[in-house]
């Protein structure tokens, strides 16, 4: 049988799934143990005991300069910029991104600007970023925005402009305005590529929500990391990784979940599979 | 103008670190309700940045070293005074070694180390007391929160940099300080910088903070328990335990006293350094391409200007000071 | 003669020097089926197009009720598409309430309460007239191919619009299909009095629906320049006048066809 | 006439297109010469002047220090770094991707292992890859990839898997194997959305590119804005991140252009417009 | 009576709870052309993949010249698709060089110099036969809908299979295209002793061009559960002895379908 055609069954591919990730974990094992024989106090590669404590030190017990739970306290404020920043940012591309598909003049104008922002590389303006935002939670959000909204705005642009053009036309010869065609026949259909879009940006959205809170926040995921990153607190710093890439997962499996809910039209039998 | 409301912004360092202190346990607070005005404290990770925003006008008043102080923002013709002179580094800055046991064996390699910062100014005077120049290494730009995880690589075999990350540099096996700033005391100053204009506008400001700041030297000094819960406080804010902590001040010349700071202000040994920051500065390119020479910038001490006087944009003025020695605050 | 609904005065349809269609000179009267044939690329849809108002002839007027055509689609002209004729995102009856609801609120587009009730009875009965009652809350994904052009069909109708403009409406069905499709066009066309223009490949399709065929084809051609003509109505065939000549006339034409298609 | 089907002439689009910019252009040398006025040393919002001098020294003159050109020593390290990054991370795009995409044993090990790494923003972990892979050139190329590679590898194969079935039947039924069919059928196919996917990932390269720059080089463009940041040299950075954006912009053309070239049945007319 | 190419021996196919095809019992001698016609959904293409090799049946045996099926597709059973069914980044010609080039070159499934000149003209006599011979330089992309499906054939061909699969290989193609293609395919048949099984969804196809027709139904049907019973084939009748009677079944069957379509 070819390789191509070759299918593991069920129980062989959950164990295909799990056998990198054991494989992993038997390596970090013995390479910490090999490290820590060496030298007991090195902190590169900390054993198992050390992440348990440090993990229940960060979530299970108050801080003794704030009295806080510092990761919980860390995982509220990442999340609230994350989720304002991403919103926000998703409410923009929907706006823009609709107007500008559907009104000609309205796209001559802006869809140049907006290639043209999306070519600078948000990290390149920090330090202007900061001077005109601050150093407040607007700026975290902003790079953010500023991040991800140009791409947004020219994926949904795309999506408007790649509906059928017959739709449109139809819509016209049922009396429909312009304004009445916006939002009965296209703002619906764009909002599950929208979904799918935030989905795609989440991952540079963490990334900006990380660069902004390295360099000014009181606290944060991206805070903590770089505060601790300075002693080598690998104990910390790779939970708290591991922390954010459950975040992260979550996230993009609460909004798949949601587009399937919110759209079934979307991701019916039909309609060949959107993922 | 006269205002009410002032912003101070502190980065993460032992030398400032009694800032979050005095914002925690209410200190400052305590002052500014004295004089009727307003005073945010905040937190800024990144240290260039946080003087980008003074420099900017984003904050009134910021923590910096003698030498930022004269680059960035007198550079870019922010007239700056150093309202308080906190401490001297003796020994919290250093050269390490991998393998090497002597500063001359640092000729010919590449030297980690946060470019155009203090850390850069005491290589260039380590190396001039073994008769080296910047010539001899190779120096390559390495953010600070990345330092120590970059010195547990092969190719990086010598740094330059500050504490906490020196003392977990050495405290690695194999490693040698080769030199540190207690060889060269009095030359990296930490200051509390406020501009110069509100100053002058709202003394109340310099009233609050000068007040603030000596109060909450009274009560972190010695051992007794409400010294070491501040200092306990100080420890778990910059990431690290009191014992740490403690470390890093034993290499600190922390003026704890308002007499020794202004001693210390008015001696002249301050303006020759100045002139050192200066010149090490300009050769770097750092006082803009406007600059002529090392002496573009006028700095004002006690002991005298050095450079232009027609453009002083940096002031050594112990006044405040002074009246916290006349308890006047 | 009653005053003709659709003049076409002298149009010619150009793209840059492409010449399209050339010197049409047409009177349509209400109530007529007129089914529009050709080769490929001949000029049927940019015919079709001028009447729906998104295209504009190059030269010559077309005059609707003796006024010039309106540059825009709008509410007398419904049309249907081969294809993504219906909302993705709105169920069949939603579909068919829309052009409702478009009339009725300007602003949302959407209507509630008793409105909507009226609405959604005149929706339902014309999903009856169609034979999609029992799938009036699948969405459009969920019907098959005939499913959907009927739905098209039902939410264009529900506007009563004086003309109806198909393009290749069944071209995309299954033979089976298509023959309850004709069925259903022809009842609702003979009903509702529509002027129905059909463009088709299908000629006998063409021939058993229309009242009236046109059709289109180049009489000239320069081999080296084969875009310098446009394409004209070689035959204008009332079927119920002349039927006898039509079945002669239709038996030359597919021979002709067969022949082009067959390069 | 509705707004959206109202379309601007060619000389008007033109004239739209370059308005923003304009706009800007003026808001800018207001808020300069408002700002110089009032302190001739600020250096926040150069004036045009010394945009010009400080080009004129970036670009054209030695420096000082080293006798190099600064800006173009800065631009051939950066584009060596991002090349190296891209290419590699294409490469291994493409080979996972498709291996990934053909084969189910080979999927079900390394699909989950991918999609984990692919959650794990880079900038938090960038302390483990200095240690793993040094300080040197090896780490910046090596965060490009571990930012994009992942990425590039789904998208592949997801192109993979979407290849209609009915091809690989087809190959199958003309006798070829697995390895045939990946090479002659499958490898060719996924070239051109390959060339997308890079084209998608540039800014996230250029972005990685940055910040691996700013943590620890000597010379490079990131290097550069980062270092100068110090003393707040807008006059070199505006021009530095103008230029970013220019580069950019020139590689996302190039491939644009290759992939035109290189794919005409791809691009051509019969497949509907694949940008 | 010759040995039979295909015997299908008590046959079931199932998915899950789902039975798709129940008791098949039929056999194929060499030579045939079995049209494959029925309801949608009710498991012609599910046969078919049992005879391509990408699916089991559930119970049963099917045997290739009284050996079983091998469990996947190879070159004696070539395949037609309704689409997708040429390599869109390969031009006509090398298309249909593609089998030649798997066989000689494991490798790189690529050859050179000589045999690719050998190769070469083998294809081009191919697309010749197919009427393709003028677009052997262009891409899938450029070619028609009709063009396409040629191409496709040509394709298969040229791997000599013994049995050729098509899947409705006409029905998206416009009514007089489908002609000249049915022309194309009956020669081929008669040419190279193929033996041909086709899917269609237009009984009139299946009955003119096949030498034995399979009519897929559920003879019994619960209407609570409706995927408990299987289709069989229900009528198989062969065109060539039993024309007149097999004129009468096609009515019958075409009412019948009729009214299911209807719904
Ligand atoms: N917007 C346009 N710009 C330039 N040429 C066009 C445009 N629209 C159509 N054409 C050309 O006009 C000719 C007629 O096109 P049209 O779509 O009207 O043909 P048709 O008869 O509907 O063909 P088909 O049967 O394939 O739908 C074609 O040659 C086409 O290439
Ligand atoms: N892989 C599968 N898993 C589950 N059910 C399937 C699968 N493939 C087909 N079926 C079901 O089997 C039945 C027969 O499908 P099949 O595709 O063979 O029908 P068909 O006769 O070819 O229909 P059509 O004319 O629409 O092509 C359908 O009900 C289908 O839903
Ligand atoms: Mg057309
Ligand atoms: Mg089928």
């Amino acid at each position: 049988m070819r390789l191509m055609n070759s299918k593991p069954s069920r129980g062989m591919r959950l164990a295909l799934n799990l056998l990198p990730f054991v494989i992993l974990l038997i390596i970090y094992t013995l390479a910490s143990d090999a490290r820590l024989l060496e030298n007991p106090s090195d902190k590169l590669l900390p054993s198992w005991s050390s992440f348990a404590d440090a993990v229940q030190r960060m979530a299970f017990e108050p801080s003794k300069r704030t009295g806080e739970y510092l990761l919980w306290v860390d995982s509220a404020a990442s999340l609230q910029r994350l989720l304002l920043g991403v919103g926000i940012s998703a409410f923009i591309g929907l706006i823009v991104g609709v107007v500008s598909g559907m009104l000609p003049l309205f796209r001559a104008t802006f869809s140049p600007l907006v290639t043209a922002i999306s070519l600078i590389p948000p990290m390149a303006i920090l330090p202007i970023l900061f001077i005109v935002f601050g150093l407040g939670e607007l700026s975290k959000v902003m790079l953010i925005i500023i991040g991800i909204c140009p791409i947004l705005i020219r994926d949904l642009q795309l999506r408007t402009q790649s509906l059928p053009k017959e739709q449109l036309l139809k819509a016209q010869t049922l009396g429909a305005n312009s304004w009445q065609i916006m939002i009965r026949v296209v703002l619906p259909q764009v909002l599950p590529p929208l979904v799918s879009a935030v989905r795609l940006t989440l991952g540079s959205a963490w990334l900006f929500l990380i660069a902004g809170e390295a360099i000014a926040a009181t606290e944060g995921l991206g805070y903590r990391i770089f505060l601790i990153r300075r002693y080598l607190a690998m104990d910390v710093i790779l939970p708290y990784v591991l922390w954010i890439a459950v975040l992260a997962f979550l996230m993009d499996t609460i909004l798949r979940l949601i587009s399937k809910r919110a759209f079934p039209w979307y991701h019916g039998r039909g309609a060949d599979a959107h993922e | 103008e006269t205002k009410s409301k002032f912003r101070l912004a502190w980065t993460i360092y032992v030398g400032w670190m009694p800032w979050d202190y005095g914002d925690a346990s209410g200190i400052v607070k305590k002052w500014a309700d004295k004089y009727d005005i307003d005073i945010e404290i905040v937190q800024v990770n990144d240290y260039v940045e946080s003087i980008n925003q003074y420099t900017a006008g984003g904050f009134d008043a910021t923590v910096m070293t003698n030498m930022d102080a004269l680059t960035i923002p007198a550079a870019s013709g922010v007239d700056s005074t150093a309202l308080i002179i906190g401490d001297f580094s003796n020994g919290n800055d250093g050269v390490v070694l991998k393998g090497a046991k002597k500063l001359a064996d640092i000729k010919g390699q590449n030297v980690n180390l946060v470019e155009l910062s203090v850390s850069h100014y005491l290589l260039a005077r380590a190396l001039e007391t073994v008769s080296l120049s910047e010539r001899d290494v190779r120096v390559v730009n390495t953010s600070d929160a990345d330092l120590v995880a970059a010195f547990t690589t092969d190719d990086v075999t010598s740094v330059t940099t500050w504490n906490p990350l020196l003392s977990e540099i050495t405290a690695m096996p194999n490693t040698t300080k080769v030199f540190d700033s207690s060889m060269i005391p009095g030359e990296i100053i930490d200051l509390l910088v406020v501009n110069t204009k509100t100053l002058a506008d709202n003394p109340k400001l310099g009233k609050a903070l000068t007040g603030a700041w000596y109060e909450i030297m009274q009560t972190m000094q010695g051992s007794d328990a409400e010294a070491i819960k501040a200092r306990s406080i100080m420890a778990e804010a910059s990431g690290t335990d009191l014992e740490g902590y403690d470390a890093q001040l034993a290499s600190t010349k922390m003026f704890y006293s308002a007499k020794d700071a202004v001693e210390f202000n008015n001696s002249a040994a301050l303006m020759s350094t100045m002139g050192k920051v200066a010149e090490f500065s300009f050769e770097h390119g750092l006082l803009g391409e406007g600059a002529a020479d090392a002496k573009f910038i006028g700095i004002e001490t006690p002991s005298g200007i050095y450079g232009d006087k027609g453009n002083i944009k940096l002031r050594f003025n112990p006044a405040y000071m002074q009246m916290a020695i006349d308890e006047k605050l | 003669m009653s005053k003709a609904i659709i003049e076409i005065k002298q149009v010619w349809k150009e793209y840059g020097d492409h010449v399209v269609l050339e010197k049409l000179n047409l009177n349509v009267q209400a109530g007529e089926f007129i089914s529009i044939v050709g080769a490929s690329g001949c000029g049927k849809t940019s015919l079709l197009n001028m009447l729906l108002g998104t295209e504009k002839q190059s030269r010559g007027s077309i005059l609707l009720d003796g006024k010039p055509m309106p540059q825009e689609p709008n509410a007398t002209r419904g049309i249907v598409f081969q294809k993504y004729s219906a909302f993705p995102h709105l169920n069949a009856l939603e579909n068919v309430m829309l052009g409702g609801e478009f009339a009725s609120s300007p602003l949302l587009g959407k209507v509630f309460g008793n409105e909507r009730k009226k609405l959604r009875e005149q929706a339902l009965e014309m999903l009856t007239a169609v034979g999609l009652a029992d799938a009036a809350l699948r969405y459009p994904s969920e019907l098959s191919g005939g499913m959907q052009q009927r739905l098209a069909i039902a939410q264009a109708l529900i506007k009563e619009p004086r003309i109806l403009l198909l393009d290749e409406p069944f071209g995309a069905l299954d033979p089976g299909i298509r023959k309850d499709m004709h069925k259903l066009i022809r009842e609702l066309w003979k009903k509702r009095g529509l002027t129905v223009f059909m463009i088709t490949h299908d000629l006998s399709e063409g021939f058993s629906l229309g009242s009236r065929v046109w059709v289109l084809d180049k009489p000239r051609i320069d081999p080296h320049q084969p875009e310098r003509f446009g394409a004209q109505v070689v035959y204008d065939i009332d079927i119920n006048s002349e039927h006898k000549l039509s079945n002669s006339i239709q038996s030359l034409i597919e021979k002709q066809q067969a022949a082009k298609v067959a390069v």
